[in-house]
């Protein structure tokens, strides 16, 4: 499904990502792990086209993608829920969650699936509440609702457990269990809550400033090398 | 309404004769017609950790806020110990009275340097002219590198706060909260985005100042609450009033907490 | 060296350039003409043109630029009273010379400068007394409207005292201030017509620049003619009512010292050349270009120049000052004019024309010959015996 | 046009009975007598005859010469009429234009509208009555009431019975004077307040003072309510024309945070582009030339659009994210946009006028004159705020506008094409400020500098409304509007500006956001 | 950017050769006569010495705009409020050498004013006028900005109220009955401290006092942007509500260098009068003000030297344009605005610190 092979990226003169490389497959989850400050976010932004790659490529269905806009990453079907939610602060719930539909034409594109309000039974509540207004768990809903909605070929989630009530984190769980068992998504599920992470994963990818340091299968995640990546 | 005098260093003590540092009575916060808090009363102890828990949209951080004069309560009163009416009080003059705050999402100013945001909580005269005057003594610089060091952000000091990761961000902020030295903190979510590792240093870090300060943490991590916690209060706000409150294996028990908490 | 230079300090942008682009370019114009003819005392003038860009200091600045480092000998410039004022202290203190085109509010006289424009008594008065006369409508109320700043305020007061000396009573005028670039008259044309309502109304209208289109448009619009309040205007001439659709106009009047339309030998050479000027130096809008008063004023401006300094066989500024009293210059106005040597302010006569539906005017009423200004007004207390320099 | 027609009639009516006019009668009207020319011109007025008219008429429209003998000719095309006979012929030698000066217009007018009084056409009669109106006088009493007899239109006979009572308000007789006193109540003439004031204390009858005090009292409390909906109708006319000013600035400002300096000339060259349109009208298709607004809107809006689009691609993309700096930019862009249009089209100004059926106004509730070019301009006004809330808040495009503008990022990373979406609302906010420009040529002048004028008036109106709010914008543009006007007649022009920046300055203390601020955390 | 070492070594010795080097040019006038190579011609020093009152005022900008934050477009109020203050007492020493030769000036005279109104009482003393140089912008911001800064404007809104605060001074100064000459202002000056105003000499001195009060405020700036207070202010402009949760008071910061900026600002106005010659309302202009603010970002605002080049390069730019080009230079400058934002997006300051780089 992706792949990603050898991408460099540098803030400045600061080397953030280091020839990382990955692969990810259609119906599988992947963990990405690591410290604070290690480089998950800003590879993350780097699959989505959001900040240029220096170096590597990164293929999707193999299809080059390096060099396209956020836009057409969207289009050709990777869904994003970005670190710090970044909902439309002005635009009402509703909105929000048609701005999810935005890569759909249509009658696709103004129809917000029943699902998700299933799933994230405040937002059906909050529909014309602006979504700046939310609460932080909240926005967090809208976030991952909105990804949902675009039904991507990837979803890239960047700790989404962040700020969510117990109850829910187990929901947004099941969700992406239901999603992998479909198996016509990939996963890419950012997490600092391990359990959370060890539970949905397949596979995984532990990063040490900037590099891959370790990866495996989901049985592999509880080595203590792993473990070592991931402590103070 | 301000003063000439405001920023200065709050000379009297804080009158917590009845032991306690923080009133909420029955304060409302209405929204458009929508109640973030209803009629909400709790209250805080001196050198009380005190863990608040609740569904997401329950309240918390409009409670912070009404705390800290973000947001005007519509009803119901708020004193910081016995004397300070904190609705009366604009966000500054609370923040000198003693009260700090990290928010949910952190803010440190992004275009300061780690070490200038630190230097700017710093516990000091904050009025205009001894800001103007002011020169670091060699022991404030000792100080922050001692903050520097707990927040581990040493060997960062010269970047811009800005161009640190979300974890990093949040460590800062708790490290500028330290600067102040506070009689009271207020921590929304301190540990989300932070991993499991770094979960249990806060925990660590609060323990250490449990006693020294009073502490009102607000999370969602139900180990670390459990960490924290220990055999303090743990309240539970939904719907902008208390559902429960006990100790945490109580609550965590409580069948109202977990239909709309915990979950099953 | 084997030319004179010849400063131009006219705004070629900003707010001015409306006015002064199409000074400059007369200016250049009748320098070419008098270059053709061999120059002055027998040296080519070459124009330096500046831009001051309708900017008050910038144009003290520039003059000095031009008197200083350019080494010019005289310089033709300047529209508004406040960039006169500006440059004044620059031309005294390096003694050098201005020709100032434009009609004005008076109150000033300078060794250094020359009033090629009108003094209020050269337009100002003699258009009011006409609009009392009875053929010019018996006015017996006023409405004094003017643009916020010295030249109608200055003027209106000068109206005023007039107005009372001839017997018109204080309520029965009504003056009217707007800011600069006004550009609603809703409400003034709606009070004009209040005003008029209790007896024989015209108006003076000092409005400058480009208020005076959308005032005009309204006074159009809301349907107030000339036959029922006529107003007079002292800064709108043939090149600002090419702006306006002229034919609501029809009847307003303007008051100046010269008009396109005035039928003589040497206003039909000028106008000639101007257009082809125009033409050749593909000025825009160059089929289209018309001549106005301060146009007229400039040209004999620079002329008289350059005849005194023949006459002076120097271009010193204390000799041509010299010379320049009493020189005469047969004006496209069809009148022989002179300079005052007394006053620096040329003898001029004075026309009142009602605008016609092509844009010009249909000269209704003029002095019998040229009329000496009176740069110190009676009108105003105090100035009993400041005529001279 | 209904006048031409007749005109046209006339004129052909005259040829068929040519009849002549003394020339004792014409003589003094190429003569240097003015006195004796006014005199001409009643007694001509007084033949009353189609000669009379035609001459009359005429002289009106200009179209009567003067040959060097002193003979009057009708000019058309290369033949001359000789008024006095009739006789056609070519175009005598020195022929010059008959002068007629406003003295002189004001008696043929006169003339005219007695003569037409008892006009066939209902129009004609009614606007000789109103013109008779200003001027009605005792010696025309009998003629007036010989047309009241005759009248049977319901409006022109209401007229009428008012101008024979202010013809009638001099008469000798007490009883004339005061039923003319008393019909007068029913007038909303201001011109007879003079009058009606004199005999208030003057007239030698009690019952006719009486009358008097009551006609006036009701004549001053219809001016004071004309007065009162004068004042609305030119603050929502003043409001239109900021709103146009400022909702091109709304989008460009408001919505995409661009400090937008270039926005006036952008006005600028939406006028611009209506004058070029009138032009070719005038040049290829001059019968027309009264529709040429109906191609300068979509022309404008085209223009004006591509140059906004030209200056997105080529600066202002480059400055998302950098709000502040856009304001050099757009300045340098103003400059050079100024510059160019002199440099191309003259520092002067270039005639706009008006289409024929925008010119003039109704004239409502006796003497409020609702011009026609402020009203369609209200309507416009109305119509493009329309246009664009429907655009904005109803369409996808809309949606996905406002989305990007909040977070451009985040836009992108949905799929949308943030550069496309950029592109197209600065195409859009600039065509609409065209289409201001289009508005504004049929009021002001239209010159390199029109822009200038407009450009604080419309930040602050975008300003106080609360940037990004549509509603607030029009809200604030009627605000200041009706402020405006209803402060400038009791503090004239220049203390009604000045009060109305101060009231913006204190206003916005009270509401620092703007008018319809955003609440809450989401306006952080 | 923020750093304390806001000059580097570079940068200041360039301070002490630029202001020796400006210091000497009217020396040069002065003692080598027109003609000699060494001779600095006078309408190049009056030229400098304007430019210099110009890069004043974009310090003074700066300070609020550049470290605040606060845009302001009004700053033309300031400088004009300034000019006319100091313009009062110059306009009283004239005397009677007017034209009506009345105690009065001419203006007065002609509005038949016997006495001067109560606002100019005590500006015939050289002090009292300096002391309102000083108080008159200084009140003014003190106390617009108490209202504007304690109602939490900021921002765009800030920025249009002090527009509306120029324009509105403007239409006000505008009028011939406010006293200050309406719209022709100031001007014709004779003489300051009983020296002639046109003598060599006394333009010499008023040049190099402008000199020395830039650089002394250019030093004073420094001093207070890379103080705590510099970071205080900073913080105010990332994020001022953050500010107020760590217990200061923003209030009386932005207050603070607001109302010094607009005395800064007052004084550049002061010595620009007997400069220049003229001071009228349309120094309040808005579009005078925003010119202001065109200067610092130039030069690159929040780096003090920046807005003092970038004053002196687009003014210095913008004399030689018109005339040189006097129909070309719109197009000239507009495209310099342009390609600076574009290319430059720190401003000129920022051209050096790349090559420093
Ligand atoms: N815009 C930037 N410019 C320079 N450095 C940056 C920028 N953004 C992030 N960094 C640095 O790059 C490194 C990686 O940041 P990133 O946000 O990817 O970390 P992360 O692994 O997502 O951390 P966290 O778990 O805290 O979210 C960090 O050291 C951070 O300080
Ligand atoms: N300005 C506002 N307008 C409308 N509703 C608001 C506003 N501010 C907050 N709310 C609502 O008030 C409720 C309480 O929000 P608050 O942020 O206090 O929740 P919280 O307990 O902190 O939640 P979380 O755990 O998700 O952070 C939410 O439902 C939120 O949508
Ligand atoms: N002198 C004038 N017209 O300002
Ligand atoms: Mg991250
Ligand atoms: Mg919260």
């Amino acid at each position: 499904m992706l792949q990603v092979e050898k991408i460099n990226q540098y803030y400045g003169a600061a080397h953030t990502l280091r020839g990382v490389s990955m692969e990810l497959e259609k119906g599988k989850c992947t963990a990405l792990l690591g410290r604070n400050g290690v480089g998950k976010t800003t590879l993350l932004k780097c699959l989505m086209g959001v900040l240029p790659v220096s170096a590597g490529s990164v293929k999707l269905e193999g299809r080059d993608i390096t060099r396209l806009a956020p836009h057409q990453r969207a289009r050709a079907g990777i869904a994003y829920v970005p670190q710090g939610r970044e909902i439309f602060a002005r635009l009402t719930v509703e909105e929000n969650l048609l701005m999810g539909l935005a890569t759909h034409s249509g009658k696709k594109a103004h129809t917000i699936k029943g699902e998700v309000y299933e799933l994230f039974p405040v937002l059906k509540e909050m529909l014309h509440r602006r979504g700046g207004d939310l609460s932080g768990g909240q926005q967090q809903q809208l976030a991952i609702a909105r990804a949902l909605l675009a039904e991507p070929k990837l979803i890239i989630l960047d700790e989404p457990t962040e700020g969510i009530q117990p109850s829910i984190i187990k929901d947004i769980g099941n969700v992406i269990r239901l999603l992998r068992q479909r198996g016509d998504m990939a996963i890419l599920l950012c997490e600092q809550y391990f359990d959370f992470a060890h539970e949905l994963a397949d596979q995984f990818i532990v990063l040490s400033r900037g590099e891959v340091v370790a990866s495996g299968a989901q049985a592999a995640m509880n080595d203590p090398e792993v473990k070592r990546h991931l402590a103070v | 309404m301000s003063s000439m005098n405001d920023g200065r260093i709050a000379l009297q003590g804080l009158d917590t004769t009845h032991g306690a540092i923080l009133y909420l009575e029955e304060i409302s916060v209405v929204f458009d017609g929508f109640r973030a808090l209803n009629k909400l009363s709790l209250d805080i102890s001196v050198g009380e950790l005190r863990c608040i828990i609740g569904p997401n949209g329950a309240g918390k951080t409009t409670m912070m806020d009404v705390i800290t004069g973000k947001t005007r309560p519509t009803s119901g009163t708020a004193f910081f110990g016995q004397t300070m009416d904190l609705s009366r009080m604009s966000e500054h003059e609370i923040a000198h009275a003693g009260i700090g705050r990290k928010f949910q999402r952190p803010t440190v100013f992004e275009q300061h340097t780690v070490f200038e945001n630190l230097e700017l909580a710093m516990k000091m005269d904050k009025r205009v002219r001894p800001t103007l005057f002011a020169r670091l003594s060699s022991e404030q610089r000792g100080k922050i590198e001692e903050i520097l060091k707990l927040i581990r952000l040493n060997g960062s000091e010269q970047r811009l706060a800005g161009l640190l990761s979300h974890g990093q961000k949040q460590w800062l902020e708790i490290g500028m909260l330290l600067m102040q030295e506070p009689q009271l903190i207020l921590l929304d979510e301190p540990v989300a985005g932070m991993s499991d590792a770094e979960t249990a240093r806060t925990a660590e870090l609060l323990n250490e100042l449990r006693g020294k300060h009073s502490i009102m943490v607000v999370e969602h991590d139900m180990a670390f609450v459990t960490e924290i916690a220990q055999q303090g209060v743990v309240t539970v706000l939904h719907e902008g009033s208390v559902l429960a409150q006990g100790r945490m294996d109580e609550v965590q028990a409580d069948e109202r907490v977990i239909e709309v908490y915990l979950g099953r | 060296a084997d030319t004179i230079k010849v400063g131009i300090l006219h705004s070629l942008s900003g707010t001015m350039a409306i006015s002064e682009t199409s000074l400059k370019d007369v200016a250049l114009m009748t320098i070419d003409e008098i270059n053709a003819k061999g120059g002055v005392l027998g040296k080519k003038l070459e124009p330096v043109v500046v831009d001051p860009a309708s900017n008050w200091p910038l144009f003290a600045e520039k003059a000095r630029g031009l008197i200083a480092q350019d080494k010019v000998s005289v310089v033709f410039g300047c529209w508004t009273s406040v960039s006169r004022k500006s440059v004044l202290p620059v031309f005294k203190e390096l003694n050098s010379l201005l020709f100032y085109p434009v009609q004005y509010e008076g109150e000033e006289l300078e060794k250094n400068v020359f009033y090629t424009g009108a003094a209020p008594n050269q337009q100002a008065i003699p258009a009011v007394q006409y609009l009392m006369s009875k053929e010019g409508g018996g006015a017996k109320r006023f409405v004094l409207l003017g643009t916020d700043y010295v030249y109608p305020r200055t003027t209106n007061k000068i109206l005023r005292a007039y107005l009372k000396s001839k017997g018109v009573k204080d309520s029965d005028i009504d003056e009217v201030y707007t800011p600069f670039g006004h550009s609603d008259y809703q409400t003034i044309v709606a009070n004009i017509k209040k005003f008029a309502a209790g007896g024989k109304t015209a108006v003076i209208s000092t409005i400058n620049g480009d208020s005076n289109v959308p005032f005009y448009k309204e006074l159009g619009n809301a349907g107030l003619k000339a036959t029922d309040v006529p107003v007079v205007a002292f800064s709108v001439g043939e090149e600002e009512l090419r702006g306006v659709d002229t034919k609501p106009l029809l009847g307003h009047l303007a008051a100046w010292n010269y008009f396109e339309s005035v039928k003589n030998p040497v206003n039909t050479d000028f106008i000639k050349k101007w257009k082809a000027y125009a033409v050749a130096k593909k000025l825009p809008n160059a089929n289209t270009v018309v001549t106005n008063d301060p146009m007229e004023a400039t040209y004999v401006g620079i002329h008289m120049w350059a005849q005194a300094v023949e006459k002076a066989k120097s271009t010193d500024t204390d000799k041509v000052i010299a010379a320049m009293g009493g020189q005469t210059f047969k004006a496209p106005s069809g009148f022989t004019l002179t300079m005052d040597a007394t006053n620096h302010h040329l003898h001029k006569p004075v026309f009142i024309g009602e605008i016609r539906p092509d844009g010009q005017f249909n000269v209704v009423w003029k002095t019998p010959g040229p009329v000496r200004a009176n740069p110190w007004s009676p009108y105003i207390p105090g100035n009993e015996g400041k005529q001279k320099l | 046009m209904l006048r031409k027609l007749f005109l046209i009639a006339c004129l052909c009516f005259a040829r068929a009975a040519c009849a002549g006019i003394a020339p004792g009668l014409l003589a003094p009207l190429a003569g240097d007598d003015p006195d004796a020319r006014v005199e001409a011109i009643a007694k001509i007025g007084a033949l009353a005859n189609d000669d009379a008219t035609r001459l009359l008429t005429a002289l009106q429209s200009g179209d009567v010469y003067t040959a060097p003998d002193g003979k009057l000719y009708f000019v058309t095309d290369d033949k001359a009429t000789d008024v006095a006979t009739g006789a056609i012929g070519p175009l005598p030698e020195g022929l010059d234009g008959l002068m007629v000066n406003n003295r002189l217009r004001g008696a043929i007018d006169e003339a005219l509208s007695a003569l037409k009084m008892f006009s066939p056409d209902r129009v004609q009669r009614l606007a000789a009555v109103t013109e008779l109106q200003k001027s009605a006088t005792l010696a025309q009493a009998p003629l007036i009431e010989k047309a009241l007899g005759k009248e049977t239109d319901a409006e022109v006979r209401e007229l009428l019975r008012l101008v024979a009572a202010t013809a009638n308000l001099q008469s000798p007789d007490v009883t004339k004077r005061r039923s003319a006193v008393e019909a007068l109540a029913g007038s909303s003439n201001a011109s007879l307040r003079p009058q009606l004031q004199t005999m208030l204390t003057e007239d030698p009858d009690a019952s006719v003072r009486v009358a008097a005090a009551q006609t006036l009292q009701a004549l001053d409390s219809r001016l004071a309510r004309t007065e009162f909906i004068g004042n609305v109708f030119y603050g929502i006319s003043l409001a239109s024309v900021l709103l146009l000013a400022a909702l091109g600035l709304a989008i460009t400002f408001g919505l995409m945070g661009i400090i937008n300096m270039a926005h006036g000339e952008l006005l600028m060259i939406g006028a611009y582009t209506t004058y070029l349109c009138q032009l070719a009208f005038r040049r290829w298709m001059p019968d027309a030339l009264d529709w040429y607004l109906a191609a300068a809107l979509p022309a404008a809006f085209v223009v004006t659009a591509l140059v906004g689009i030209a200056l997105e691609r080529t600066v202002i993309r480059w400055l998302y994210g950098r709000p502040l700096e856009t304001l050099l930019a757009t300045w340098g862009i103003s400059l050079i946009l100024m510059q160019a249009v002199r440099t191309i089209f003259g520092a002067q100004n270039v005639e706009v006028a008006n289409p024929a059926w925008m010119s003039g106004g109704v004239t409502v509730l006796g003497s409020l004159v609702l011009a026609y070019n402020r009203i369609a301009i209200i309507v416009f006004a109305a119509l493009v705020v329309g246009g664009v809330w429907l655009i904005l808040n109803k369409t996808r495009l809309g949606l996905f506008v406002r989305a990007v503008m909040q977070n451009r990022r985040m836009a992108g990373c949905v799929g949308v094409s943030t550069a496309k979406i950029d592109m197209m609302t600065f195409g859009l906010g600039s065509g609409i400020a065209g289409l201001g420009g289009v508005a504004l040529s049929q009021l002001g002048n239209v010159g390199p500098d029109l822009g200038q004028g407009y450009i604080v008036d419309s930040f602050m109106v975008v300003v106080l409304g609360g940037v990004g709010q549509l509603a607030g914008t029009v809200i604030a543009a009627l605000g200041l509007g009706e402020a405006n006007k209803f402060l400038e007649p009791v503090a004239g022009a220049v203390l009604a500006k000045i009060a109305i920046l101060i009231f913006i300055i204190i206003f916005i203390q009270k509401r620092p956001q703007g008018l319809f601020a955003m609440k809450g955390r989401s306006a952080e | 950017m923020n750093h304390p070492t806001l000059f580097s070594r570079k940068a200041w010795s360039g301070i002490v050769a630029v202001t020796v080097l400006l210091a000497a040019l009217p020396l040069l006038n002065l003692f080598f006569a027109d003609g000699h190579a060494l001779h600095v011609p006078s309408y190049m020093v009056s030229l400098i010495g304007k430019f210099m009152c110009y890069a004043l005022a974009a310090l003074a900008l700066d300070m609020v705009w550049g470290y605040a934050g606060i845009l302001s477009l009004g700053h033309g109020v300031f400088f004009a409020l300034g000019a006319y203050a100091h313009g009062m007492y110059l306009m009283r020493s004239i005397g009677r050498e007017g034209v009506y030769q009345s105690d009065l000036p001419d203006f007065m005279v002609f509005l038949d004013w016997k006495a001067y109104p109560w606002y100019w009482s005590g500006t015939d003393s050289f002090w009292v006028a300096l002391a309102l140089v000083v108080l008159v912008p200084g009140v003014l911001a003190f106390v617009f900005g108490f209202f504007a800064f304690r109602s939490r404007i900021k921002g765009v809104y800030f920025s249009i109220i002090t527009q509306a605060m120029t324009y509105a001074f403007m239409l006000l100064f505008f009028r011939n009955n406010t006293g200050f000459g309406g719209n022709n202002g100031f001007t014709d000056f004779k003489r300051i401290l009983g020296f002639s105003i046109s003598a060599p000499g006394t333009k010499a001195a008023l040049y190099l006092i402008t000199l020395l009060v830039l650089v002394g405020a250019l030093l004073l700036c420094r001093w207070i942007v890379t103080s705590k207070l510099g970071r205080v202010l900073q913080a105010v402009r990332d994020s001022e509500s953050r500010l107020m949760f760590i217990g200061y008071n923003p209030l009386w910061f932005k207050l603070f260098v607001w109302t010094l900026s607009a005395v800064l600002c007052g004084i550049a106005g002061a010595l620009y009068v007997p400069q220049v010659g003229i001071i009228n309302p349309s120094e309040m202009s808005p579009a005078n003000s925003i010119e202001m603010v065109i200067w610092a970002a130039v030069g690159g605002r929040g780096t003090l030297l920046g807005p003092v080049i970038g004053a002196f390069s687009v003014n210095g730019l913008k004399s030689w344009f018109t005339g040189a080009f006097p129909n070309l230079w719109l197009f000239a400058l507009g495209l310099i605005f342009i390609l600076v934002t574009r290319y430059l997006p720190r401003g000129l300051a920022g051209l050096v610190r790349k090559e420093q780089a």
